[in-house]
């Protein structure tokens, strides 16, 4: 199987899609690689690091030619138009706007979605959405703290005592739970927040306080271990909450989601309003709309003495360990789809049928894509 | 003959050595020479007698001394390691059987050559013959239950309370008439003796063959007071100094026993007619019928202060317990021992990714003590204790093995390798794919149950005391 | 009561008192050990079967006699060279260690 | 006693020089405040704290017309220009021209130099030079984390195992103790490096790793616990230790200085060339020069992949705590200079005398202003 | 009179007393029953006593218990609870006085009777007398040393040792005349005692006044045997057991006490000679003359155990030594046992701002027990125990009151407000500021001398073992 | 030697064992008491004292009498006397605790 790797076009998008070290392993199974010149390069990758990995350096349209493409995002549409026919395409394709897709398909293109990779013991290691979501819950509390104009620990000191800062962090999924562990890490006083019952256990077990909304829990969560969508009643509870502890908090780290949906709507202007002068909040969520009423994605808003930061690109941001994770995931799942280099696409397999969004002509999964 | 302030004095070193003996039976370093000592002790105290007793005839003497030599030296040279308890079993029983033997000798010559026998004699040899059979045929079917020579379940039928106790008080009425009667009542001499026999089995034959040792313990205790009695009926110290210690040392040991079990002494001789099993029991039983085997932190701690290399595998129950800080202390002492400790963190053991790392890391664990999967599973084979703290899925065999589970394909810690397993979670709960974990009823592991902060302090006091 | 009775049971009182302080913290590793070698003092009624089987008393001292030697050695015997052989397992290389 | 606090003016500097807390605790000794408006707006401090605290708002005239005038920066030559005759003005003076002070004391103000507090132990309290490198190395290691492409602490996970980040602090000072603690406190494995013998032990004293330089030890310490500057020869020895450690790091903090000297060249052009790719260096001696031959103060220079920060605003960035402890600071002082509120500006004190740079006409400590 | 084999029994049972109570006694919660259970077995061997003996006059027995009981009731009640150790000596001393009394008067009754004394009794007679004169003087001597009637220093001169081996020769030279001779050798009687009384002061007179409980507890045991020799004498089974009860536990005791102190008994016997007083006095005196008091971790942990208040004050030294999770550890035990622990963070306390903060977060120290020095200064004097971690500067009562200081007008935690005060750092060097520090030698302090995690260590093994 | 003699030899015997065994370990605040309080039973003496004083053998019993049982007595009551009050000191509010 030839695997072409192909560099990033989007803007910030300065992740790639295979490190040197998982197109190795890919190598070693019988696949050949080929990388279109500085794909890595953002990522700190030199091409140096992948013609020692084995992999040959190509042009952009070389790339494009391989048996199975693999992207972090899915390519524009004009490089998608320069896919092989039959070929396979492994990329994050969120926010479908259904064209490129129909483009593609009607190529006969395999197209493989790895956000859509489900969330079975299985195919975690296959699963960059956690992965991914690891990286942006630390780096939202690094980005937090830079913005603070406080510390977070607490420091006795000749020149007075600076008290610890107080953390609130929404959503204790896998970027909340992250978030969680760095912000007491650094040494904030951290209370998470979450709708489902479970993660309560979760949160204190990693030294933080939990706040429980009230009469929420038990049912607020899908088979999947997903939050679901509450009613307007249950709402106005969660709202309740985060109002009675978000005045209090220095930052806050808003994680909360809930797949295929727009984030939850958790703090309000008033809620801005009420905070204390030079904190901050960090809307992980901003991609899906943010959790903050006054976030605008991909900018810092002040309101009220209050920065609002709507990153866009967390997990870009920290580019080599991002690939490096990444790169792992996709490496798996390539291993799983090509067992000894050849590549089978089954639909039946649990994983792969999940992820596949068109195959053979046929488009696939299309109420929930 | 020597004189026999000599003799006194023989004897008096003899309960010396097993004095002191018997305190070095206590701890590990100084239990083999403690041993040898009061075999010494032995050998002087029969020297002694011999020299000291005016010995009128000698066959029975060598016969006696030649067959009980041979065949206890027999016995203990080719016993299985795994069948010691019924030895000691068997061999306890054979003491309480000489017991009676030397106050029945006592007893029929004053009888049959129509002595008196002065009241408080009789009662010591009334004792003495008593106890002694009681051990005798307890001992006999605590033997043949760990020899499975007979069903190791407790066998109960109704009323059968009624028919120890009225046995009991046939046994003190017979005693009492023999004493307060002069006449010579060799029928009720037997009697007592054949009640005293089924007293022993009917007293053994209501316990679980799981509860023997302490059984035995007990039972080796009564032997002491037999044989203490046996000095009362024959005038020597040495028996009596001996047969008090074992006695009251005994007593001591069946409580320790008892306590590393975590259940009380009468709940051993008396619970199978409660009919509840404690809680051991409930959690026991697995729904394929295998049994897990429960292990007291007494017991995990000896194994890992004397293992050389420990790996420790942390699972979310670590973290929900937060028990970081107390694993460290452990792991420390280990090493204070001489052992090496390791630790084993599965890519996806926790709740989020690098759970385990964020938690030891607070601990203050080196990284270079910290193993990924594929760095430390072929070192599972080589370590002495795998310690698995609150991990389930991350350890499921049923991964490698079980196409239809959940977690089948995912790798897994190769804890089963290990030579000893000690898993430390608070029941039998599943972990997060909610399934049932095979390596819980694998014969090498040892379950610690309990909440994970309180069993490693556990550990941790344990391994100091030691 | 004759005097040595009495004397008797100032000793066993005393023997049974320090039988309670001698074991304190028994590793569980060594239960069986110190049971066994516990077991094999009780045996020191040999004593008194020595003196039964020696004591001339005709068929009680043949029969008895025999009797109690030969069980009292066999626990004496047994019982020490069984708690040798489980005590030797904890040294060095074999067993707990 | 009449204390006027200035609005700061330098682009940037958001701090103040007094907060309302410091404030009301300098009222309770009898003084008076008058705080220019807006003065505490930058660091989070609003008017209305003031206000609360018992201060007056005033303008800028009013503010330049108190007894005592305080600021974090010596005013600009026009401000200066309007403080009263006599009066006193507390400031760091640093990189001072000549010719401002030379204003200042034609109007006889007197001047104290906030950074010229003695390092004594009964100065502790009002010495700002500790307690803003408090603030600097803290920061250092946050914007360092957060221009990193990578994790700081390890990370064992389903997509791969995440090796710890290796840390360099080179200056284990005030600000390089800090930053070693913040850096462990991430979670990276950190790396102490000094010349002085006594920093060795504090180094380890927070379970970082000390880094010796050879043969110089020893006789680097001045009397009051700063460095020296070093032989040529010594200066050899240094470089080839840090050239020996700086290729594995991933994160160089570089804090070394020399009072009253130009920082001293740690990091050649040649040793940034050796390092990782993606790897940062945060040069928080960027003020006097740095400790990297390729940073520019103020700036973010990307060499042979390699980042380095040249950040002049470290304390600046973080106003709200830099001014509580600065303020503290300062109220330390005033009690000291004017106990209950009356102000005596005795020059033989030895910590007055230490700090002046002018009086009544006449300027002090010329040679090692 | 009752019939002797009821004495025996109520002897026996005044004996158990006695076990039992000495055995309660070596615990705190047990200790005041225990001693009262022991004053009822003396009580019943009186009674039973005055009951067996056939008394011919009772003038003497009720003057001496009259005398005795008062005088012995008026000094346990008027004493200093300072002067106790000295009583124990007095009382000690009389013990042993009363057994030379006793077995004088036996062979004075003897020999004055004509009757011939057998050999084996003659010999306990000696011993009896000798063993009670020397426990007589000794503690005489070292009541006077600690009463300060006499020189506490050790008084040696040069030939000492000969003088005493010479002396103790003479006694057993005289006393084997006295056993080999029969006819009446009350001059050699007379010489034995004066020569025995001689030697318990020539043992005594070169111990210093500090080793003085160590030398009170061996004579302890002297006069127990002393006892036991006496019972011996007039055929008594309770003076035997009681006296070598204290006899032997005694032994045990006294090298308790010099492991405490860190020392061999033969060190504390015979250290004067060496003129060689250990490292204790290396670092025990001052520049002006003051001196520390070093206290052991054994006691340090029993004050720790026992306090309700703590106030943990932690310096540089904490983190040179990378103790922060034993402290922490320390504290939780702490908690365990119902007291309560706070931090006081001094300001400059460690060589960074927040240096203590780090360290402790680190250690999982949650902030609510952080208390900055505002806070915590007017807690010390509720505190039952200051614990001062390495730190040194900042605890230093100079910054309040010595202008000349470089420290001061710097703000200090006040801990010596604390009732009690324990100082933990490696030896007597001074802090950052290169100054002496006066809280060392407090007389509320006590210095722990060790590396900081060592100490601490310690202290928890303790604590957990008390 | 006579019987009574041995008997005391063995019943000394087992009674020092037992004193070595019941002492183990004793938080240093106890030294002081224990002593204090095995002192008091070293005054056992008491009981030679009353047969001297007792026996009724002319000027000895006299002298020695009054001088042993007064001596032992002031050891006993004295000794307990202090103990307790030592001890008492330990219990809820006083000393350490
Ligand atoms: N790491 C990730 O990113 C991530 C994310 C989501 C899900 N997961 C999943 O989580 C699982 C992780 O495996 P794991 O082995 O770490 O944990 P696990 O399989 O969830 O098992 C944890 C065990 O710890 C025990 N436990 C809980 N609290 C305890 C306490 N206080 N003291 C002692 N034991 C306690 C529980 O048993 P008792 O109740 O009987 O004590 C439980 O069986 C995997 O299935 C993985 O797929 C992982
Ligand atoms: N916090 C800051 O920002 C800062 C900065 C610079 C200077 N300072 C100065 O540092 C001082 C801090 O006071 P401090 O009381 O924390 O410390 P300190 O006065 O420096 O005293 C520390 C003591 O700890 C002992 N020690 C060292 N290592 C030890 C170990 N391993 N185990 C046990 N003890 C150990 C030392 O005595 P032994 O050698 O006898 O054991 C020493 O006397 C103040 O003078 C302060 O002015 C503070
Ligand atoms: N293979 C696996 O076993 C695996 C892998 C990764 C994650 N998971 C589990 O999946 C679950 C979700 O993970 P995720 O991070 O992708 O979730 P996510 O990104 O969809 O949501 C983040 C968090 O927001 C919470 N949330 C939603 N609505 C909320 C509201 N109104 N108020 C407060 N919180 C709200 C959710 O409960 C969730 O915890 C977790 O339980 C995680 O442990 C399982
Ligand atoms: N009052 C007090 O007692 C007090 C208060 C604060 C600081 N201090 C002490 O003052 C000292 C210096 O503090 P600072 O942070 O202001 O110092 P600084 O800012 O002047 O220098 C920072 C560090 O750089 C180091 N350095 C200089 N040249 C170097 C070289 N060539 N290579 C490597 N390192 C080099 C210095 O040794 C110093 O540790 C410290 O010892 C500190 O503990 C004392």
């Amino acid at each position: 199987m030839r695997i072409g790797v192909l560099k990033e076009s989007a803007p910030r998008e300065r992740r790639v899609a295979l490190t040197p070290d998982a197109a190795a392993r890919l190598i070693k199974q019988g696949s050949s690689v080929a990388v279109e010149r500085g794909a890595g390069a953002g990522a700190h990758y030199p091409d140096a690091a992948y013609e020692a990995a084995g992999c040959t350096l190509v042009d952009s349209a070389e790339a494009e030619s391989a048996d199975l493409v693999v992207a972090v995002r899915r390519p524009t549409a004009e490089r998608a138009a320069r896919l092989r026919e039959g070929a396979v395409l492994v990329a994050l394709s969120a926010g479908d706007p259904g064209e490129a897709l129909a483009a593609l398909n009607g190529r006969r293109v395999t197209v493989l979605a790895l956000e859509r990779v489900p969330r079975i013991t299985r195919a975690q290691s296959m699963d960059v959405l956690s992965s991914q979501a690891t990286v942006a819950g630390y780096r939202a509390v690094i980005l937090g703290a830079e913005a603070l104009p406080r510390f977070l620990p607490m420091l006795t000191t000749a020149a007075g005592s600076i008290t610890p800062a107080k953390a609130l962090v929404l959503g204790a999924g896998v970027a909340g739970l992250q978030a969680i562990a760095t912000a007491r890490r650094l040494g904030a006083m951290v209370t998470g927040f979450d709708v489902r019952a479970a993660a309560a256990e979760q949160v204190e077990s990693l030294g933080a306080r939990f706040l429980a909304p009230e009469a929420v829990a038990g049912d607020a969560e899908t088979k999947g271990g997903y939050a679901k969508e509450l009613a307007e009643e249950q709402q106005q509870k969660v709202l309740e909450a985060v109002a009675g502890a978000i005045g209090q908090a220095d930052l806050v780290i808003a994680t909360a989601a809930i797949p295929n949906r727009p984030a939850p709507r958790l703090i309000t202007t008033a809620m801005v309003e009420s905070m204390k002068p030079g904190s901050v909040i960090v809307d992980v969520s901003a991609e899906t709309g943010g959790n903050c009423e006054l976030t605008r994605p991909g900018e810092t808003v002040h309101h009220a003495d209050v920065t609002i930061l709507g990153p866009l690109d967390l997990p870009a941001g920290m580019p080599q360990h991002a690939s490096q994770m990444f790169g792992r995931n996709v490496q798996t799942l390539l291993d799983h789809l090509a067992p000894k280099g050849a590549l089978t696409v089954d639909l039946d397999d649990e994983i792969t049928g999940a992820m596949c969004l068109a195959h053979e002509g046929t488009l696939r999964h299309r109420g929930n894509g | 003959m020597i004189p026999h302030v000599l003799a006194e004095l023989g004897y008096l070193l003899a309960s010396a050595c097993f004095i002191v003996g018997l305190k070095r039976l206590g701890s590990p370093a100084t239990a083999p020479a403690g041993n040898r000592l009061s075999a010494w002790g032995m050998l002087i105290a029969v020297v002694v007698t011999l020299l000291d007793t005016q010995m009128v005839s000698w066959t029975a003497i060598v016969i006696g001394l030649v067959l009980g030599s041979g065949i206890g030296l027999w016995m203990a040279r080719t016993v299985q390691m795994t069948s010691m308890p019924q030895l000691v079993a068997l061999l306890n029983g054979f003491g309480g059987a000489a017991s009676v033997l030397v106050a029945g000798a006592e007893f029929l010559r004053s009888e049959l050559a129509g002595e008196a026998i002065p009241p408080e004699t009789g009662v010591v040899i009334q004792l003495s013959l008593l106890i002694g059979a009681v051990t005798f045929s307890g001992s006999l079917i605590a033997w043949a239950k760990l020899q499975e020579v007979m069903t190791g379940k407790p066998i109960t039928w109704p009323g059968q309370k009624l028919m120890t106790g009225l046995i009991a008080l046939g046994i003190v009425g017979l005693a009492g008439w023999q004493l307060t009667d002069a006449a010579s009542l060799l029928p009720a001499f037997y009697t007592v003796i054949g009640l005293a026999v089924v007293l022993g089995v009917l007293l053994v034959i209501p316990i679980g063959g799981a509860d023997m040792p302490v059984v035995i313990s007990l039972l080796n205790s009564y032997s002491g007071i037999a044989a203490a009695m046996t000095g009362f009926v024959i005038n020597n110290h040495v028996l009596i100094i001996a047969g008090a210690l074992v006695g009251s040392s005994g007593i001591i040991l069946t409580r320790i026993m008892c306590k590393a079990m975590n259940r009380s002494l009468a709940n051993v001789l008396f619970g199978a007619f409660g009919q509840t099993a404690g809680t051991g029991g409930a959690i026991g039983a697995s729904s394929e019928g295998l049994t897990v085997r429960s292990v007291s932190a007494e017991d995990a701690a000896v194994q890992l202060a004397y293992a050389q290399q420990v790996i420790v595998v942390p699972g979310y129950g670590l973290a929900v317990a937060q028990a970081q800080h107390v694993v460290r202390e452990l792991a420390d002492l280990i090493e204070k021992n001489g052992g090496t400790v390791r630790y084993a963190i599965h890519p996806v053991a926790g709740r989020m990714p690098g759970h385990m790392n964020v938690l030891l890391a607070e601990a203050n664990v080196p990284y270079d003590k910290l193993f990924d999967m594929d760095a430390i599973n072929d070192q599972f084979e080589q370590a002495d204790v795998a310690l698995v703290i609150g991990a389930n899925d991350v350890v499921n065999p049923a991964a490698r093995s079980d196409p239809a589970s959940p977690i089948y394909g995912m790798p897994i810690l190769d804890v089963d390798k290990a030579k000893s397993i000690i898993v430390m979670k608070r029941g039998m709960n599943p972990g997060f794919a909610g399934i049932e974990n095979a390596l819980f009823y694998h014969p090498r592991t040892a379950m610690l149950f309990g909440d994970a902060k309180g069993s490693l302090s556990a550990l941790v006091s344990e391994i100091k005391a030691l | 009561m004759s005097e040595g009775i009495i004397i008797g049971i100032v000793i066993f009182t005393l023997a049974t008192f320090l039988g309670f302080e001698l074991i304190q913290r028994v590793p569980p590793t060594l239960h069986t050990p110190l049971m066994s070698g516990s077991n094999a003092i009780s045996g020191i009624t040999i004593v008194g079967a020595l003196v039964v089987a020696g004591g001339g008393f005709g068929w009680i001292s043949t029969v008895f006699g025999i009797g109690a030697v030969a069980f009292a050695m066999m626990n004496v015997v047994g019982g020490y060279a069984v708690t040798d052989r489980m005590l030797r397992m904890f040294s060095k290389d074999g067993g707990g260690k």
